[in-house]
């Protein structure tokens, strides 16, 4: 058919590659040891578009991987429907031709788990550095998938146009009518992190009659993260579901500041991790577990954590003066385990988007 | 059956079509060069031609399908520029038929009875199943156009151009994929119609004893010129020029020389041919003789019924065409050849003598 | 020999035009379909039962699903009730937008057709060139434009303030904007394929009518509208399948309130609820191919029958008097809501590529720059994507032009059966994009096992397979009503000459309805520059990205900031790539055109 | 010139044309039913029927067109069934010219020859060159077919079909559009051409002037059965149906009765009408006896040169058609009407004797 060329997968949205704030680049830990050089081979990392590439995450992970590891290569694999892909090959018995999966969040372990009866990552073991990840992002209690960086979804608002929605409440209210702009929780991270974070705010009974009042409040829907934040720049609506790092994007202008505000709705973010996890079938299991050590090391959180414009996954990482500054942590981060999610998310968000499109 | 009749021209011109010096260009090409024509109310004329030379563009020009460069046309004195084909009240057959695919044919034939109403107290079908049955179509109504034969499709195109009874009929050779018997069926329908109804009729077509037998005028086109109008005979026995002469029935041609005035007489090849008295020749000039093959007689040896008023020849028979009704012999005189028609069971061979009447010798004098 | 090979190339063509179809359509979309009616290895109709029989996807008819004999009672009650309003759910919801969303594209489209096919005026080739530039678009870009055209803060309302005319809020958002988006990719295909028809239409057919007393509207009426029906209606046709089938303009310009079917179906693929899926999908394959299936069945009973002579047409502009003729000041007026709605979002997003937070900047096509010269691995550079586009629309072309001219020799000429042939074999226009690329990704990318062999199939020859298999069925759709215009007198006297059937083809046949042709070329090509789906799944590795890929890759990245710019920058080269390829194709081939 | 000439069947047949009971059926229509004909090696055959008796259909069906759905064609005694029309070699002119829009004049007429090579030792070129200006078309090589005439078309249709010497030619009505002139210039090359090239030539004329004048033998057909097959002579004077009688050229028929057997004599109307001694009649039997109009004698008052033999008739002339070489009578004789074709310059008017030989009659006993 014609013209549909954004029927992308599953792009991990709010993830972002960034070159934005690179001079804040004050490294950390630059003499981190990190396992040792023997062994080598080549690493085949699957992942999202975004994190390869010019300026990016991956390539600088890759390069600096290497140079510490002579003998070793690393190569990116880019799957179109990220790590369903790997799903379905398991259910369809063809091979799985990655070591590691980089990118993961929750619902997509979920996920994983439901459609599977084998596991198809393995146990990570011990990689050096799990202990020092902040504690609210343990998005795996079979210790298979490990965090490393997170996004923190909450309100951007034009502060030109309308006051600070301060609470979820807030939203229903005459005064924000059809001010709001969220992202289809089906299909799009932060729309379906905005929806968890309902849930959690409103409780499992609650949360449809909320978004039912936000329906007739005006909310939009929008596909995804970039046609809902194309609609805030424009104009259409002072507010949208998007990230607590814009404010990284804007500080050089005060005006443009202004615009870009962030709200915390009842001073919670919700905090939506992103993991990594070695495959199964990995043929470099070991090679595996250096780079995620290596992954979590001071030094390539700041990296990670300035190239996609994400928070870093371990405690005590400075990414750098600037992106402290702008990249707002909310006071209380919320977000759902695992274990919350399992089970639950596929009917939460089925009974809501027949909620939204029936309205 | 048709009489021949000379028309004068009508007080009122109610339908009468006029071309005032119409010149129509494609491109480059002048299809028709300053043609100028008065077709009388009702009628029956006929443009003859060679291929090509602009028949089907007069017509067209006429319907309002080609615009003229120059010089105007007249629908009932009316000039007709910026006047759309459809209010012309023009029925026209194409040279191809151009039927409706889509529509069957009695709906073909209808199509004009949505803006007219049918002509006398008849419904729209009573109409249609009349055409029809007079085109001798009337149990094909009903099906697609491309499930017709050539001539059972042009029959169609006639019956659809005769329904909403037209003040000027434009035909273009509406009969040519006709057999001769249903050819002159409707030859004789079309002429009855078309005298009933008074309606103006142009009419193209290639067969000559066709548009004799039927027209009350003549138009005879040249390379988009017109070269003579007349009744008829007219044409057929005094061609105005020598392309008419040629293009109007078979011919027999011989340049000659004007020998003698009173009587007047030529000389042909040494042969001596006595000249109708009228003949307007002066000694000396070069003229052309024209005899028609009819006009000229077998006599296997003596010189004929017609005694001294007859020049003979000798000549021998090449060879032969059966006509039905007569045989055509192509023979050879002086190196010359000379056609010949004759009746009866058994043609003529070998050696044989020619004799033709002065009067029936044309002189035409070259311009 | 060669007279032997002449006459195989006809059922050869056909042959493997089917085994294209079979390797990378029928058997990858039947694989994921039969999840529909097979459940745990044994065959099964309840699933499609439970969805037909939900009220959130059927309303009222779920009742009917669920329990048939209590129809007739229903029916009273809601007699008795006054005929209260009545939903139709998600697919009648699909359904009615994509009704409007044909009205509206046919109505778009049909001025243009008629001003394409009747006047003459400068520009008017390079015009009929471009009607097919908006095909191409990625829908996030065409989403940009709306929303920068048709905007709160939109040109639109801009410009109608400089008139004094209050701003027109509240399209966005609304079944109106989707619509209207849906008009601006499909009016182009009703222009083009309505003006094909028309340029057809015998000239001495019109003339009789007219000389019979009809009117230039009747006789347009009668006679011409007739033999342009089946084209309206073949647009019109491929308009609804087409925005059925729709799903990511819908949510970017309508939300999830405005949901179609294929939004719940991608939904479902997402979560790997693959049966569902296949569930949705075949209900949707099934209604649109029935749809196709009795609109050939139509179209077959069509007699058409080319003539020599063709309308010739008028000037459009007759100067002073141009301004007094009411059908060209309605043209005129056309041409504005062309402009507004075709090149208005065009414009806007060549305006935004050129715009970011602080006014004018050229920073994205610097960053398109940077990106052609960037060295680290998995870059997407933007010029090896324009040149596998072109490639691959190249390839494309050669190879859905000979797969469509084949399918329309046997749909043109062929006998009983036919339609059903012909039906399936115009399958891949009916089959929602998603199960296509699932189908692809569980058969051709994780491969096939056969003998032992694990056969996979990607990268650039599965591309343009692929792209081919998608795009035939717009030459065939071209081409087949003009091949059966042909007078077969014309064939029979090739024949009789000497040329075999398919000498018959290319020397007769192709050459009349060439126009019909090219203008099949031309949305194969278009077709292949604006796959995304099975050319990102298809391709391996890197080097086979094209322009719609670079496009998407560069949406997600924000080293210009978190906008859209970037890939507004690589939908503006994809926009001139994509103009002057047509150009160059009309041009080259609009040597027989009228 | 075409001389009449009745052919014996060859003992070697390359390109003789055989159709053997052949049907043809368009849905329920039969078009042709057992049909069997032969067309000799070389020979002019032409096919003469009413619009829409299946000439047309006849020719498709030898050119591959059409599948018969009983019977058998073959072409050089080969057997044709599933021959497809590229390999039948043969020449086909249709009806409506059917010209390649897209291709020149010269195009058109070259297309034949990418599949073959002209016949002699000449290019290609040179030989559409040459059949261009055989049909008078050498200054429009390089026009589209669009800006033609009609007649100017056909002539290209003809050239075209002719170009790569085909073994069998088929004509359909490829004259139909031309003037006489022309059309008896082309009638005359075409019957050279087929001369020397021998070439199988099955014709189809609704002229049937041209179909005697032209034909080795000529097939009537109606109603998509074969009439007669004889040489245009046979099927003139003697013609096997009633039919035939009617269809080719005009005729006079009288029901009658034998009134006795030696000599042969029969009563229409009271009149006594003497027969030729050939008859083969009996006495009360109905008959019916033709007299072609030519035939009959206008004598103004006396019964005529040819004496007693001679039967004779008082009549009124109605109405008069003029034929160029004669007039065409419309006479009335005990409310029969009679058709008289008499050639002079003034045509009798009023009441006359008509006269006709026993020769002349002709015998159809009803069938
Ligand atoms: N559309 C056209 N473009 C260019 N020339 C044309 C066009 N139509 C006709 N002609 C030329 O104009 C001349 C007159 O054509 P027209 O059709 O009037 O001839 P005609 O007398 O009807 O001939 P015919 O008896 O063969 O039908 C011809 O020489 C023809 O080639
Ligand atoms: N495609 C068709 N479908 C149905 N009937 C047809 C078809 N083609 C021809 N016929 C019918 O078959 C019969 C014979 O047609 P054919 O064309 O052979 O006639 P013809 O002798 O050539 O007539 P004409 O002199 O009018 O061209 C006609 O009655 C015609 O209506
Ligand atoms: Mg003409
Ligand atoms: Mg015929």
């Amino acid at each position: 058919t014609s013209g549909d060329g954004s029927t992308n997968g599953s792009d991990s949205n709010g993830s972002a590659t960034g070159g934005a704030g690179r001079e804040g680049n004050t490294t950390g830990n630059t003499t981190a040891t990190v396992g040792s050089a023997k062994t080598g081979g080549t690493l085949t990392v699957a992942t999202y578009a975004s994190f390869t590439g010019e300026d990016t995450a991956g390539a600088w992970l890759k390069s600096a991987f290497e140079k510490r590891h002579s003998n070793a290569t690393v190569e990116f694999q880019v799957p179109e429907n990220g790590v369903n892909q790997f799903v379905q090959r398991a259910q369809q018995g063809a091979p799985i031709d990655a070591d590691l999966y980089v990118g993961l969040n929750t619902s997509e372990l979920v996920r994983v788990r439901r459609q599977l009866d084998s596991p198809l990552f393995r146990s990570s073991g011990t990689v050096d550095g799990t202990d020092a990840i902040k504690q609210t992002l343990d998005v795996d209690p079979r210790g298979r998938a490990i965090p490393y960086d997170t996004g923190y979804i909450t309100l951007v608002y034009d502060g030109t146009k309308v006051d600070e929605p301060r609470s979820f409440d807030a939203l229903t209210k005459p005064r924000y009518a059809n001010e709001l702009i969220t992202e289809n929780a089906q299909q799009s991270d932060p729309g379906r992190a905005f929806l968890l974070w309902t849930v959690l705010a409103k409780g499992e009974d609650g949360y449809l009659d909320y978004w039912r009042d936000l329906l007739d409040n005006g909310v939009r829907v929008l596909a995804d993260w970039e046609p809902a934040y194309q609609a805030f720049t424009d104009g259409e609506a002072p507010m949208v579901v998007s990230y607590s790092t814009d404010q990284v994007y804007y500080h050089d202008s005060k005006a443009q500041l202004r615009r870009h505000q962030v709200g915390f709705l009842d001073g919670q973010g919700y905090a939506n991790p992103e993991a990594m996890a070695a495959f199964a079938d990995a043929e470099n299991p070991d090679l595996a577990r250096e780079f995620m050590s290596f992954v979590l090391t001071d030094r390539a959180q700041s990296e990670i954590a300035v190239r996609n414009v994400q928070f870093p996954a371990v405690k005590g990482v400075s990414p750098g003066r600037e992106f402290e500054k702008y990249a707002k942590e909310p006071p209380n981060p919320v977000t759902m385990s695992y274990d919350d999610l399992a089970g639950s998310v596929g009917g939460w968000v089925e009974d809501w988007s027949r909620l939204v499109a029936s309205s | 059956m048709a009489a021949v009749s000379e028309r004068g021209p009508a007080d009122t011109n109610p339908t009468g079509v006029e071309l005032d010096d119409v010149t129509v260009r494609f491109g480059d090409v002048a299809a028709l060069r300053d043609v100028s024509l008065a077709v009388e109310d009702g009628e029956f004329f006929t443009l003859v031609g060679p291929s090509g030379c602009g028949k089907t563009t007069t017509l067209r020009a006429i319907a309002g399908f080609e615009t003229p460069a120059t010089g105007a046309v007249r629908i009932g004195g009316r000039e007709m520029g910026g006047v759309p084909p459809e209010d012309r009240n023009v029925g026209v057959v194409f040279q191809n038929y151009a039927l409706f695919p889509h529509l069957s044919v009695r709906e073909n034939v209808g199509y004009g009875l949505r803006f007219h109403d049918p002509p006398g107290e008849v419904t729209t079908r009573e109409r249609v199943d009349d055409l029809l049955s007079l085109v001798d179509m009337a149990d094909m109504a009903e099906r697609d156009p491309d499930a017709l034969s050539g001539g059972q499709q042009q029959r169609v195109a006639l019956a659809r151009a005769l329904a909403p009874g037209p003040d000027v009929l434009l035909l273009d050779e509406p009969l040519s994929a006709l057999d001769a018997r249903l050819r002159e069926r409707l030859r004789v329908t079309l002429k009855a119609i078309q005298r009933d109804l008074e309606i103006t009729t142009i009419y193209v077509t290639h067969d000559q004893a066709e548009a004799l037998a039927v027209s009350d005028r003549v138009a005879v086109v040249n390379d988009g010129r017109i070269e003579q109008v007349d009744t008829p005979e007219r044409v057929y026995r005094e061609p105005a020029s020598r392309f008419v002469a040629e293009f109007v029935g078979d011919n027999n041609r011989f340049e000659a020389e004007i020998t003698g005035t009173d009587p007047p007489r030529a000389s042909v090849d040494g042969l001596d041919v006595t000249l109708p008295n009228a003949s307007d020749v002066s000694a000396g000039r070069p003229v052309t003789l024209c005899v028609r093959p009819e006009a000229i007689r077998v006599t296997d040896g003596d010189v004929g019924s017609s005694g001294a008023a007859a020049t003979t020849m000798t000549a021998t028979v090449e060879s032969r065409e059966f006509l039905g009704d007569a045989y055509r012999l192509h023979c050879r005189w002086n190196d010359r050849s000379v056609l010949v028609k004759t009746g009866g069971r058994r043609p003529p061979e070998g050696t044989v003598r020619l004799a033709f009447d002065t009067d029936d010798v044309q002189v035409l004098t070259d311009e | 020999m060669a007279r032997r090979a002449e006459r195989l190339a006809l059922p050869v063509g056909v042959v493997a035009t089917f085994a294209i179809l079979l390797v990378v359509f029928y058997y990858p979309v039947g694989s994921v379909l039969v999840a529909a009616v097979v459940r745990g290895g044994r065959l099964t109709l309840g699933p499609l039962a439970d969805v037909l029989g939900d009220p959130f996807y059927t309303g009222m008819l779920a009742g009917t699903v669920r329990d048939p004999f209590g129809v007739p009672a229903g029916l009273g009650g809601w007699v008795r009730a006054g005929f209260p309003s009545v939903e139709f759910g998600l697919f009648g919801f699909t359904a009615w937008q994509a009704a409007l969303s044909t009205v509206a594209s046919v109505l778009v489209g049909l001025p243009g057709a008629y001003l394409l096919a009747r006047y003459e005026f400068v520009g008017r080739r390079t015009l009929r060139s471009l009607t097919i530039v908006p095909f191409v678009l990625p829908s996030i870009m065409v989403a940009v434009g709306f929303l920068a055209m048709f905007g709160r803060n939109g040109l639109l309302n801009d410009l109608l303030s400089i008139v004094g005319l209050g701003p027109v809020g509240g399209v966005l958002f609304t079944l109106k904007a989707v619509v209207l988006a849906h008009a601006f990719y499909n009016a182009p295909l009703v222009t083009r394929l309505v003006t094909t028809a028309w340029e057809s239409v015998d000239a001495r057919r019109v003339e009789s009518a007219r000389s019979l007393g009809a009117s230039r509207l009747r006789a347009f009426r009668d006679v011409v509208l007739p033999e342009l029906v089946p084209a309206v209606l073949t647009a019109a046709l491929l308009t609804f399948v087409f925005t059925f089938l729709s799903f990511p303009i819908v949510l970017a310009l309508g939300g999830l309130q405005l949901a179609t079917v294929e939004v719940w179906l991608y939904a479902r693929v997402q979560d790997l609820a693959l049966g569902e899926a296949a569930t949705l999908g075949t209900i949707e394959t099934v209604l649109s191919l029935s749809l196709t299936y009795l609109y050939l069945r139509y179209e077959a009973r069509q007699v058409r029958s080319r003539g020599t002579t063709t309308l010739s047409r008028h000037r459009l502009s007759i100067g002073w008097r141009t301004l007094r003729d009411p059908v060209r000041v309605g043209l005129f007026a056309y041409g504005i809501v062309v402009v507004i709605l075709f090149v208005g979002p065009l414009a806007s997003m060549v305006v935004e590529s050129l715009t970011g937070s602080g006014g004018l900047t050229t920073a994205n096509y610097a960053f398109l720059a940077r990106q052609q010269a960037a060295t680290a691995v998995g870059t997407i550079r933007p010029l090896p994507a324009v040149r596998n586009s072109l490639l691959f629309g190249l390839g494309t072309l050669l190879l859905a032009v000979p797969m469509g001219v084949v399918v329309s020799v046997l749909a043109a000429r062929g006998g009983r059966g036919s339609r059903i042939a012909e039906t399936l074999m115009s399958a891949p226009l009916a089959v929602s994009g998603v199960v296509v690329g699932l189908g692809m990704l569980q058969t051709l990318v994780f491969g096939t096992t056969v003998a032992g062999h694990r056969l996979v199939a990607s990268g650039p020859v599965a591309i343009v397979l692929a792209h081919a298999v998608a795009a035939y069925p717009f030459v065939s759709r071209n081409v087949t009503p003009a091949l059966s215009g042909i007078d077969s007198r014309l064939l029979d006297s090739a024949r009789s000459l000497g040329a075999s059937r398919l000498r018959v083809l290319v020397d007769v046949e192709l050459p009349l309805v060439a126009a019909a042709v090219l203008a099949g070329a031309a949305f194969a090509f278009a077709i292949s520059i604006g796959e995304f789906d099975s050319t990102v799944l298809l391709s391996q590795g890197v080097n086979t990205y094209t322009m719609p890929v670079a496009l998407e890759r560069y949406i997600g990245n924000r080293s210009v900031g978190p906008s859209l710019g970037p890939a507004t920058a690589m939908g503006t080269v994809l926009l001139l790539v994509t103009a002057a390829s047509f150009l160059v194709i009309d041009r080259l081939g609009g040597r027989w055109q009228p």
